[in-house]
């Protein structure tokens, strides 16, 4: 049984085909690497997952459907994101992006943050509390004061995992979190996904172009081509799938450079 | 284009920065609140220096009764906010006795609510005079301008029924109250009176292009057009008029830059009405001010300084007859009951009492363009009109 | 019917000022709120020349042409080319100071007095008659003229001059353009220029037609609206914006309320905002850049 | 891609809101002990201008949650402080309701207007967002003008002096004291919901929409919370104005005041609300600098008809220097200065 299911997801920009009958589902405590080149329509699923974008066909999340709902609505019920470009809020320090995350968990009335009034303080600080130990698993503690406008991408990106982390999501869909990331931070990431996949036992969604980091810790991966599904299974055999290797593995090296290279660029 | 004058300049800046200025025995404290600069500038700039010019005069010739004139000037660029400050300054920090105004209708509010509560009588030199002068008027208000809105209207329908009572009658006004005030006023008169009206035709300060507003007077048929407003928009109006081909006589109020204007303009079908007097009558009222304008060496037209220089005139009157208290409260009551000679300047006296603070009665006197002569006319001369 | 003509003229003068803003959104995202100072510069600087430097009002007017593309240029030059790269919204508030600024030097030099520069030129405003019952003044119709002429001209070479395509190349997609070896810095600096010379020629019409204060920049911000209803990036649009407006106001002034006029055509905006965000002839794309 | 070209994101590398800002507590006390004992030695006009900058600061305050935090550019403050100087005015003139009625109307105006003129916000961004809010400046002085015609207030609406627990509010150092209290409790509760759920939505929503949507923020609800609140706090300020200055009229409101806000945010610094305060002073003390400097020096050949067009050519260089040179405004100036005293101290410290 799928916590999140997609059926016959169709996505169309004007004449452009984006999805095409794309079906997939995650279960509770499962890694599901999403791969495919470039333009395949991997992000797309996301943002019809978030609701930024409305595909037809079915989306059910716990038993209920998410199509037509608003992506606040969708954040609501439990669905943590991060995205390719981090999205931090620039000028806000790590602590505070953290605590943005927090949105929906936050119960003080306007009144109550208005007039800080003890409730309010109450929460607040049980929220710094959250946010302050999601900083501690990521080693973050040591930049949390500082703007994250000036840290670098690949901190950003970490930063944005945590904000994904903080929300307590049900299900936690991650949109290339190693992009721009150096080997080293890379190795951390894997890390902390592979751990909170085994501390939270929720599903999760997973974006990603490095394999080398997909068959250590995807248990799963469904690969993306033109907008359709081309393979859905356990890493050992997609990735040894004929179509696959055609299709994707033989333009993995180059779109991977490629990507690494343009993802802070893009990010202006 | 006009050089600005630097003498004038340091004759300003010199009272302004003076600072807190405390009577003395000798002396009375009276605070200016001008458009000395801003958009509104070169309408009051002119009369608030006559106004100057005057005072400095009176004191050089040792003053009134052995009392000198102690002026403070502050600039309120037409400003409502920046009166509002002026008149906190005047009261609070100067102490002056009392306080004129030469600046724009937005200006009144804030002068007057600060004044009125602290018992300082307030002169409105050179402008428009508020209603609350006339009567029944309101205690420690005084004007000692020609123009109201609704005085003017009665004498330019007045007049021109006296020119072409069939006419039918249009009114330009312009999108503040008080020109809108006067003009809808006229309106009643002119129906009043078994005339017709052609209706009134409202601009928002804002406008760019008064054809549309002439166009419409014209189609609802105005053989003549009243105007009151700033001057800049009633000979908009009137241009626009004549843009259209429209022939007709025109009225509108006889305002500091009429003279000039006019001159320049040189249209037989625009009448100036007005209490007034114009400068190239050369009486022996006009000469003494162009005399004295040219002996100061400022660089102003004469023209535009009339109604400062009267309010000169109405300081040193009532100063005249005040006694050795010089407080606010003296010198309200030598205003509430006075009759100032205005020595040519208008067709009579001024003359103030309990319950009227505008005058008793006010003299018109209409002005145009005379293509035969090649110079200015008074196409009318003084007439009384009795304010009730 | 005069309401028609003065319908027309009013048009003219709106859509002659709201190419200005046209030119500049199309080529650099810049919405140019100091285009009704710039307008009101030119016939300032008319004033200028014929007081200073020539009696000839023909040679005085070409002289202000001369000076205003002086203008335009070293405005992009000194100042806007500073905020190429900032965010749109810092070059927009970046022109609001400009205008601020250009309306208190303006005061400083010729005074807060209403000049009558028609009289300065000796140029007679005389009334046309076109049928019995139309008339427009003399300046007006040259008015309306220049703005089928300017019109026109920012058309052909919009569409047809190389710089022309240069310009919209490089407003569709200032990246691109920069690597096909445009010089964007010439192509905005360009835009300004004919920007701040057809503002000019709206402001010596206008001051030749009804004297000149500085108060009357207001009329940029009335042309504003009939630039943004048609679409900011489209010439045409600009064109019946300022159609829909000037209708719109000429009617109030005859059939409703003549003050409604000030504030009815930013209600029509709003309201054709709200519908088509992007103007009634603009490109949907323009929203998610501004 | 949005959030540098929808926002004015980048003017404002400082965010001075979080706890760093206040963070020394006996600095800040220092400085409310100072200005509580100014009213002992200033004169009159001294007063005077400091409670136009109170006034000034809290409206300073609104558009800086507005535009600064939230992100949503507003060309019409000047019409809401109106339409809350106007509430009063009418109210008072009308039915002679007190302070306590006639602010917590005003508030609830403004609050109402805000609401109407957000509605725009949900579909249009940037410069035609800021064309909508102009809209709103025209509406409130055309009815406002309507008003005054009609009751035949012509030259506008007076008000008394209001009184407080039977005390009349008319004395400047009354005035001071009251305007600053208020000022100090508009900063503090504007900090409060800035370092809340609510001032973090906004923030999220200024630097990226979608983002912040598909972080569970409900984007439309919050634009609008900030137009409501901060048109309630902009109304307010001009209820206090109408109160202070005794009278109300719409020549009092125009469109130049509008742009003095934008002004004041700009130049103190997108995103601070030290830096609204430190804008407002800035503001409203240029035009007196001005003329002061116009009595002083006499030899700039400038004189005193020249005083409004200089301080308005002023004014306007003085905000394009800022947009140009330094976009992180007085604030970013004042974080350099004293990150650079306090690095040189450590320096010797370590000496």
């Amino acid at each position: 049984m799928f916590d999140l299911e997609l059926k016959d997801i169709e996505l169309h920009f004007g004449g452009l085909v984006v999805l095409n009958r794309v079906s997939l589902g995650v279960r509770s405590g499962e890694l599901l690497a999403l791969i495919g080149p470039n333009g395949a329509g991997k992000t797309s699923i996301f943002n019809c997952i978030s609701g930024i974008y409305r595909p037809k066909g079915q989306i059910n999340f716990l038993g209920t459907s998410l199509i037509g709902k608003k992506p606040s609505a969708i954040a609501e019920l439990g669905i943590g994101r991060t995205f390719q470009h981090a999205e931090l809020i620039p000028r806000m320090n790590a602590r505070e992006n953290l605590l943005v995350a927090r949105h929906n968990h936050v119960k003080s009335t306007l009144v109550e943050q208005w007039l800080r009034l003890p409730s309010a303080r109450r929460e607040e600080a049980d929220h710094l509390a959250v946010v302050n130990d999601v900083l501690d698993l990521l080693s973050l503690s040591h930049l949390a004061h500082l703007p994250v406008g000036g840290l670098p991408f690949g901190i950003q990106k970490i930063i944005g995992f945590g904000r994904a982390l903080v929300a307590d999501p049900k299900i936690l869909l991650m949109d290339e979190p190693s992009a721009g990331l150096t080997q080293e931070e890379r190795e951390e990431l894997a890390y902390h996904i592979d751990s909170a996949k085994n501390r939270l036992g929720i599903p999760m969604l997973w974006i990603e172009h490095d394999m080398e980091m997909v068959s250590a810790i995807a248990d799963r991966i469904h690969v993306l081509d033109y907008g359709r599904s081309i393979g859905d299974g356990p890493p050992s055999e997609v990735l040894e799938d004929p179509e696959v290797i055609r299709a994707y593995l033989g333009t993995t090296q180059i779109a991977q450079a490629v990507d690494t290279a343009a993802a802070p660029l893009e990010k202006g | 284009m006009k050089i600005r004058h630097l003498a004038k300049a340091f004759t300003l800046a010199a009272t302004v920065a003076a600072g807190p200025v405390l009577a003395a025995d000798d002396e009375v404290v009276i605070g200016l609140s001008a458009a000395l600069s801003g958009g509104a500038a070169g309408t009051y700039a002119a009369p608030a220096e006559g106004l100057k010019l005057y005072i400095d005069r009176l004191n050089e010739a040792g003053g009134i009764n052995g009392k000198t004139v102690s002026l403070v000037i502050y600039d309120d660029q037409g400003d409502a906010s920046r009166a509002a400050s002026n008149g906190k300054r005047f009261l609070t920090q100067d102490d002056v006795q009392l306080i004129i105004s030469v600046s724009t209708s937005a200006t009144f509010a804030p002068l007057i609510s600060q004044a009125t509560r602290q018992g300082v009588p307030i002169l409105f030199a050179g402008s428009v005079c508020p209603a609350e002068t006339m009567p029944p008027a309101e205690p420690l208000l005084y004007c000692s301008t020609g123009f109201s809105s609704v005085h003017d209207s009665i004498a330019m329908v007045d007049y021109l029924r006296e020119l072409d009572g069939d006419a039918t009658v249009g009114f330009a006004a312009m999108g503040i109250p008080i020109s809108r005030a006067g003009m809808e006023e006229a309106e009643r008169i002119v129906l009043g009176a078994d005339m017709k009206s052609a209706g009134v035709e409202i601009a928002p300060p804002g406008t760019a292009d008064y054809t549309p507003f002439a166009t419409k007077l014209i189609q609802n048929g105005a053989e003549a057009v009243l105007a009151w407003s700033p001057w800049s928009v009633q000979i908009r109006f009137f241009d626009a008029l004549r843009k259209q081909g429209w022939e007709g006589n025109a009225f509108v109020g006889h305002l500091a830059e009429a003279e000039l204007e006019m001159m320049e303009i040189k249209d037989p079908g625009l009448y100036t009405v007005g209490s007034n007097a114009m400068i190239f009558e050369d009486s022996k009222a006009t000469q003494d001010l162009v005399a004295a304008v040219t002996e100061s060496g400022v660089d102003l037209h004469p023209e535009a300084i009339v109604d400062g220089w009267l309010g000169g005139i109405v300081i040193e009157e009532v100063l005249g007859k005040l006694g050795d208290d010089t407080s606010a409260e003296a010198i309200n009551a030598v205003m509430s009951d006075i009759e100032i000679d205005t020595r040519g300047l208008r067709g009579g006296s001024i003359k103030w009492t309990e319950n009227n603070h505008f005058r008793e009665t006010i003299y018109y006197r209409v002005y145009r363009w005379s293509d035969e002569t090649g110079a200015m006319e008074i196409a009318r001369d003084w007439k009384a009109y009795e304010v009730e | 019917m005069q309401i028609v003509a003065n319908i027309v003229v009013l048009t003219s003068l709106y859509a002659l000022v709201a190419s200005g803003y046209v030119l500049v959104y199309k080529v650099s995202r810049v919405l140019n709120l100091a285009h009704g100072e710039l307008m009101i510069l030119g016939a300032y600087l008319l004033v200028a020349t014929s007081a200073g430097i020539t009696s000839d009002p023909l040679i005085a007017i070409a002289l202000t042409a001369v000076f205003s593309i002086i203008v335009g240029l070293s405005v992009y030059l000194l100042l806007m080319r500073e905020m190429t790269g900032q965010p749109v919204l810092a070059a927009v508030l970046t022109t609001v100071a400009l205008g601020i600024l250009l309306r208190g030097a303006m005061v400083l030099i010729w005074g807060p007095q209403q000049l009558n520069v028609a009289s300065m030129l000796s140029f007679e405003n005389a009334s046309v008659v076109l049928t019995d019952s139309i008339r427009v003044s003399t300046a007006s119709l040259w008015l309306v003229i220049c703005t089928v002429v300017v019109y026109l001209g920012l058309l052909a070479f919009l569409h047809m001059s190389r710089w022309g395509m240069r310009m919209r190349a490089s407003g569709q997609n200032p990246l691109l353009a920069a690597q096909r070896g445009i010089n964007l810095h010439t192509v905005y600096a360009l835009a300004w220029t004919l920007s701040t010379f057809s503002g000019s020629i709206a402001g010596v019409l206008v001051a030749l037609d009804s004297r000149l204060d500085v108060n009357m920049a207001v009329i940029g911000l009335k042309a504003f609206p009939a630039a943004l209803v048609g679409g900011l990036d489209s010439l045409h649009g600009a064109l019946i914006g300022a159609g829909v407006i000037a209708v719109l106001e000429v009617l109030l002034i005859h059939y409703v309320n003549p003050l409604l006029s000030d504030v009815v055509p930013f209600l029509v905006l709003i309201a054709i905002l709200i519908v088509r965000p992007w103007g009634l002839f603009g490109t949907k794309e323009e929203l998610n850049r501004v | 891609m949005s959030n540098t070209e929808t926002g004015i994101g980048k003017i404002a590398p400082v965010r001075a809101v979080a706890k760093g800002d206040g963070g020394n507590r006996t600095a800040w006390m220092g400085l409310i002990v100072l200005l509580a004992l100014v009213p002992l030695v200033a004169s009159p006009f001294h007063l005077d201008i400091a409670s136009q900058i109170f006034i000034a600061a809290i409206g300073a305050l609104a558009l800086m949650v507005l535009t600064g935090i939230a992100g949503q550019i507003s060309l019409g403050h000047g019409g809401l402080m109106a339409a809350g100087a106007f509430t009063t005015g009418i109210l008072y003139k009308e039915t002679g309701a007190g302070i306590w009625i006639t602010l917590p109307a005003s508030v609830v105006a403004g609050a109402v207007i805000g609401l109407i003129f957000g509605l725009p916000s949900l579909r249009l961004r940037g410069v035609y967002l800021a064309m909508s809010t102009l809209a709103l400046h025209f509406v409130v002085i055309y009815l406002g003008g309507e008003y005054e015609f009609a009751s035949g207030a012509s030259t506008g609406i007076f008000l008394d002096p209001p009184v407080i627990f039977g005390y009349e509010l008319y004395d400047g150092q009354a005035w001071y004291y009251a305007l600053f209290l208020l000022v100090a409790g508009t900063y503090w509760g504007c900090s409060n919901l800035l370092n809340s759920k609510t001032g973090r939505a906004w923030e999220a929503l200024h630097a990226n929409e979608t983002a912040a949507e598909a972080l569970g923020v409900q984007v439309a609800r919050y634009k609008l919370l900030a137009f409501v609140i901060t048109s309630g706090i902009a109304s307010f300020s001009g209820a206090l104005f109408a109160y202070y200055q005794s009278f109300v009229s719409v020549e009092a409101f125009t469109l130049f005041m509008s742009i003095q806000y934008i002004a004041m945010i700009i130049i103190g610094g997108m995103g601070s609300l030290t830096g609204a305060l430190l804008g407002a002073i800035f503001v409203t003390l240029v035009p007196y600098c001005i003329e002061w400097l116009m009595e002083t020096v006499p030899y700039l050949g400038l004189d005193i008809s020249t005083a409004s067009s200089a301080s308005h050519a002023a004014f306007g260089l003085l905000m394009i220097l800022f947009l140009v040179f330094e976009p992180s405004g007085l604030i970013g100036i004042w974080k350099r200065t004293v990150a650079r005293f306090s690095s040189q101290s450590k320096k010797e410290g370590v000496q």
